[in-house]
């Protein structure tokens, strides 16, 4: 099929299914006038019953909790489908340890990895009580070992994220996840990831029954996640062949 | 003009779309298809929209009963961004091994990829003139 | 609808435009940076503050991390 | 797993099983939390996807060449997870979260064996057309959500039945539809599964070819059924059979010709999954409870049945090296059991009668009997007989030797594509390498033995299509309606079609295989009027993602298209 004909075909087939795109759109509500039951439901029920602030968080690790370990066994698979591509013998030597030049950079750089940790377990830690948890928490947390990277330490980020104890930690995630849901099971007598665990006060640290427990690990999960993917690639970046 | 955020998603999901099919770098498709998936972000928190209501998160200086806008679709729209990251980084994995193959395949086979590695050469499975005569 | 949320969608609108015409990979990859901050603005004003927050981890961090380190890899090649 | 799958067939023969995660039970109907519905329909493809994983799992024990690392047996316990997890959700999105895991898993997965640029094509290729597919997917859901707030498919069916078919529905029907198919590889969303299929390692193929495909097909039949069945039910219905048995036949006979022009036995089998495909869909596309049965046995029979053909196939390269049928032409001899699992594989694909696939097809075409389309049965015959008919020629080129080894009308598979040249160096023989493929063979043609499966099968079926019943079971906790009594003999048709089309498989692969024998007349009247439009087609098959996905749009715009003009 030559270029044109594509692009013509492209264009004719993509002009209908706007039309149909728009023909659709017009039949949702009003923008701004949605009435949802399920998610009015949830939000006057989820403060009472979980204890949480964060009605998202609730929605996340509780109600539909077992989406959200569909998403971390993504994660996991990712990391092992990365792995499993990128998984050449890396025979080569190290050319270049360290990307960058700029004295500023590093030094900015190297400035900015403990707050963005800190800001990261911060954000992941307060996720059921503010915006925030155990993703968005996780991916800053593994920003800031990239920024040692940025910052031209490749070195210390090898040593600071060493890959067995990553690798180890991922699983550890997503199997706690799990133990937590079957411990609904076993300990609550009825259903996969049934609260088990003390709700707690609300507002404060120490609530939410296992959303907090579950948004921890998944905490974990993530970041190790995301480090094992950074690693995958920046290994492949310094490899020469 | 209360289409407008409903028309975006649309926007966001064609433009994608255009770019994905007249893309000639992975990578660049591989970003397109990153914005094509934001068209779905859109869309759904679009949807879960509630005039002059609040994000859902309770804290205690915000009285209840204002209500707030739909927290289903937060968490679905959460659960779509991973699934884009995820699917983000397999495809350029994939890319880098092509880019490594393709640098090997214009050393030893002889009709030598072009300079910039056309990443979508198709690969010959359509010759339908039998080019093997070696026999087993 | 408050003007804010327009000025959020057109952005948004635009961004999106911007980073599918820029063919070339390393500009596209910036490009693809700032339309994450816009959209952020927009999930903001949407008042989705948990989605804004993972946009922005992802379109500021690890999304630029794995695009810059493949193409960085490509050049090497080069 | 398989065992706990077969007890959950038997289990939920009663009453459909409703799990819900977290204990979160509905509230006054309406669902808060994720549900699995487990009936016996959806509890036989999960058993279908322990089987073949099982087989799979056995036969990479001895079928790779190096060490294979953790991670490879990790992604496919985690498919395995999310097939069944995608056969049994019962929420709109939670299938997509499956969806999503298992596209991920089955990239890696394809993009095994890196050393091949086809092979990183092919998984490039997949993930691509499968992302747009998702998001198609994921669009329609979000129209769904903003019309019933609801993600649990009972309970959007509750909604929508209240209200008309009005654009909303229609297009969301049709983008969801859309999206599975992509997945399914249905005509023209099915370029990327040829590609995929040829260059996956045979073990995963298995998996990919048994029942990957046929999930998305499920989930067809499981959307319409459950959510849409009240909106598009009642004078709507003809416009979506329509719709659906159009695509169904073209995929059918398309992936059928394709087939028959392949040499090499991965892609040819990977056509050959898009015929079926087809079948399946024109099966659901009937909108009938015996066609949803019939489709649901198919796709349990005719899963073991490629099941064991990819077993057989992944035996044949670590062997012989090579498993495309000009090279490998007469280096079978040596493996007179894998000859004969391949061969009696193609007479299953074929239909032949008493077996499985026959069973599964004598239901079809009675369903097809019961609303008039006596032209339909004929059709999925030809369809079955040509792809038959391509495995057939293959196993008498390569097991036996006959017929020459040049034939220039066949598409030669690209280098590397199907076995590459590590696995010619050290070929293996073992036990784990063909008893998968006979025990799956065994099990695919000897399901049609088991008693009153097609009866039950419509039994079920007409409890699943009756959505308010359903509804009211799964949301309010109803009891569930009583089991129809359903009577089921294969009539005189049924035996007619299933012979004929054997019969027609062989004579087709003898054609193929002495086509030279023919006289001359014949051959250039048959290649001046059918020459041109393959040589089309197969062009139409060329690896270049930006082109898929050009099909991809067309196809969305057309389902999607001719499903509001229909309608309106």
């Amino acid at each position: 099929m030559s270029p044109r004909v594509r692009l013509g075909l492209f264009g004719v087939s993509a002009a209908v299914l706007a039309c149909l795109f728009v023909w659709a759109l017009t039949g949702l509500p009003q923008f701004g006038a949605f009435q949802g039951e399920y998610g009015r439901i949830l939000n006057s029920a989820a403060g009472p019953e979980r204890h949480v602030t964060n009605v998202v968080s609730a929605v996340t690790f509780d109600y539909r909790g077992f989406d959200t370990l569909g998403e971390e066994v993504l994660l996991f698979t990712a990391v092992m489908a990365v792995a499993l591509l990128l998984r050449e013998a890396r025979s080569g030597d190290e050319r270049r340890a360290d990307a960058v030049r700029s004295d500023v950079v590093r030094a900015v750089g190297l400035f900015a990895v403990g707050p963005t940790v800190v800001m990261g377990l911060y954000v992941a830690a307060h996720g059921y009580l503010t915006p925030g948890g155990g993703f968005q928490g996780g991916v800053a947390t593994a920003s800031g070992l990239v920024l040692l990277y940025a910052a031209g330490r490749y070195r210390a980020y090898r040593a600071a994220s060493p890959k067995t104890l990553i690798d180890f930690a991922e699983g550890t995630g997503v199997g706690t996840y799990v133990v937590v849901g079957l411990a609904g099971i076993v300990v609550g007598g009825s259903a996969f990831l049934e609260n088990v665990v003390e709700l707690g006060v609300k507002g404060t640290l120490a609530s939410g029954g296992t959303i907090a427990i579950l948004n921890a690990v998944s905490g974990l999960a993530v970041a190790s996640a995301c480090v094992l993917i950074f690693h995958e690639f920046l290994e492949e970046l310094m490899t020469a062949k | 003009m209360s289409f407008l955020p409903y028309a975006l998603a649309a926007w966001l999901f064609f433009v994608g779309l255009y770019g994905i099919v007249t893309s000639r770098h992975l990578v660049h498709l591989v970003v397109c298809l990153g914005v094509m998936q934001s068209s779905t972000y859109v869309l759904l928190l679009a949807i879960g929209y509630r005039t002059g209501k609040k994000a859902p998160i309770f804290t205690s200086g915000v009285p209840t009963k204002v209500g707030a806008v739909d927290p289903v679709v937060q968490a679905l729209t959460l659960t779509d961004v991973v699934v884009s990251v995820v699917a983000s980084a397999l495809i350029l994995a994939l890319v880098i091994e092509i880019w490594k193959r393709s640098g090997k395949l214009c050393r030893c086979s002889a009709p030598p990829c072009s300079a910039q590695p056309a990443i979508s050469c198709p690969h010959g499975s359509t010759t339908s003139s039998r080019l093997r005569s070696r026999q087993p | 609808m408050i003007p804010l949320q327009v000025v959020a969608i057109v952005l948004v609108g635009l961004g999106g435009l911007a980073v599918v015409a820029a063919r070339d990979p390393l500009r596209q990859a910036l490009v693809l940076g700032v339309y994450g901050l816009t959209l952020v603005i927009l999930f903001v004003v949407l008042q989705a503050p948990d989605v804004a927050l993972s946009e922005l981890v992802v379109s500021t961090v690890a999304f630029p991390f794995i695009l810059f380190t493949a193409l960085a890899k490509m050049r090497d090649r080069e | 797993m398989t065992v706990l799958c077969v007890v959950l067939i038997f289990h939920s023969a009663h009453g459909t099983i409703t799990y819900w995660f977290g204990g979160w039970h509905p509230r006054n109907g309406i669902a808060i939390g994720i549900s699995f519905s487990v009936e016996p329909l959806g509890a036989g493809i999960a058993a279908l996807i322990g089987a073949l994983m099982t087989a799979a799992l056995v036969q990479s024990i001895d079928y790779f060449e190096e060490e294979v690392p953790p991670h490879f047996f990790v992604l496919m316990l985690v498919f395995l997870a999310s097939m069944i997890g995608f056969a049994l959700s019962s929420d709109l999105f939670n299938m997509f979260v499956f969806f999503e895991l298992m596209s991920t898993a089955a990239f890696g997965l394809t993009g095994y064996r890196i050393e091949h640029r086809s092979v990183l094509q092919g998984a490039i290729n997949f993930a691509v057309v499968n992302g747009i597919g998702a998001f198609l997917l994921l669009a329609g859901i979000a129209l769904l959500y903003g019309r019933t707030g609801a993600l649990n498919l009972a309970q959007i069916g509750q909604v929508l039945s209240r209200h008309g078919a009005d654009g909303l529905v229609i297009v969301a029907f049709g983008l969801i539809v859309v999206g599975l198919l992509t997945k399914a590889g249905a005509v023209p969303f099915h370029f990327w599964l040829s590609d995929a299929y040829a260059v996956a390692p045979a073990p995963v193929c298995v998996l990919f070819a048994g029942v990957m495909s046929d999930l998305g097909l499920h989930a067809v039949g499981r959307v319409y059924w459950v959510a849409f069945s009240g909106v598009l039910g009642n004078g709507h219905a003809d416009a979506v059979r329509g719709v659906l048995i159009g695509v169904g036949l073209l995929t059918a006979l398309v992936g059928a010709l394709m087939a028959f022009v392949q040499a090499g036995l991965k892609r040819m089998l990977a056509f050959i999954v898009i015929s079926h495909v087809g079948i399946f869909l024109t099966a659901i596309g009937l909108l009938t409870a015996r066609g949803l049965a019939g489709a649901t046995v198919y796709v349990v029979a005719d899963g073991l049945v490629k099941g064991a053909l990819f077993c057989a196939v992944g035996h044949l390269a670590r062997r012989v090296g090579h498993t495309d049928e000009l090279i490998a032409h007469g280096r079978g001899r040596s493996l007179p059991l894998t000859g004969t699992v391949v061969a009696l594989g193609a007479l299953g694909l074929a239909i032949l009668p008493p077996f499985g696939t026959f069973v599964a097809y004598s239901l079809v075409e009675r369903g097809a009997g019961g609303l008039g389309y006596h032209w339909l049965p004929p059709l999925l015959a030809i369809a079955t007989a040509v792809t038959g008919a391509s495995v057939l020629r293959a196993a008498a080129r390569i097991f036996l030797g006959l017929g020459p080894a040049e034939d220039d009308l066949l598409v030669a598979a690209p280098r590397g594509e199907e076995a590459d040249e590590g696995m010619r160096a050290a070929p293996r023989r073992g036990f784990l390498l063909w008893g998968p493929a006979v025990a799956l063979l065994v099990a695919g043609l000897g399901l049609g033995f088991a008693p009153g499966i097609a009866a039950h099968a419509v039994q079920h079926a007409e409890r699943f299509v009756d959505r308010p019943a359903v509804a009211r079971e799964t949301l309010h906790g109803a009891p569930p309606a009583p089991l129809p009594h359903v009577h089921e003999q294969i009539g005189a048709a049924g035996y007619a079609y299933g012979a004929g089309s054997a019969i027609l498989a062989v004579a087709l692969a003898w054609i193929g295989l002495y086509r030279r024998r023919i006289p001359e007349a014949f051959r250039r009247a048959a290649g001046a009027t059918a020459g041109p439009a393959v040589q089309r087609l197969k062009l139409l098959h060329d690896g270049v993602v930006g082109e898929y996905v050009t099909w991809l749009t067309a196809g969305a715009a057309a389902i999607t298209g001719l499903l509001a003009l229909l309608t309106r």
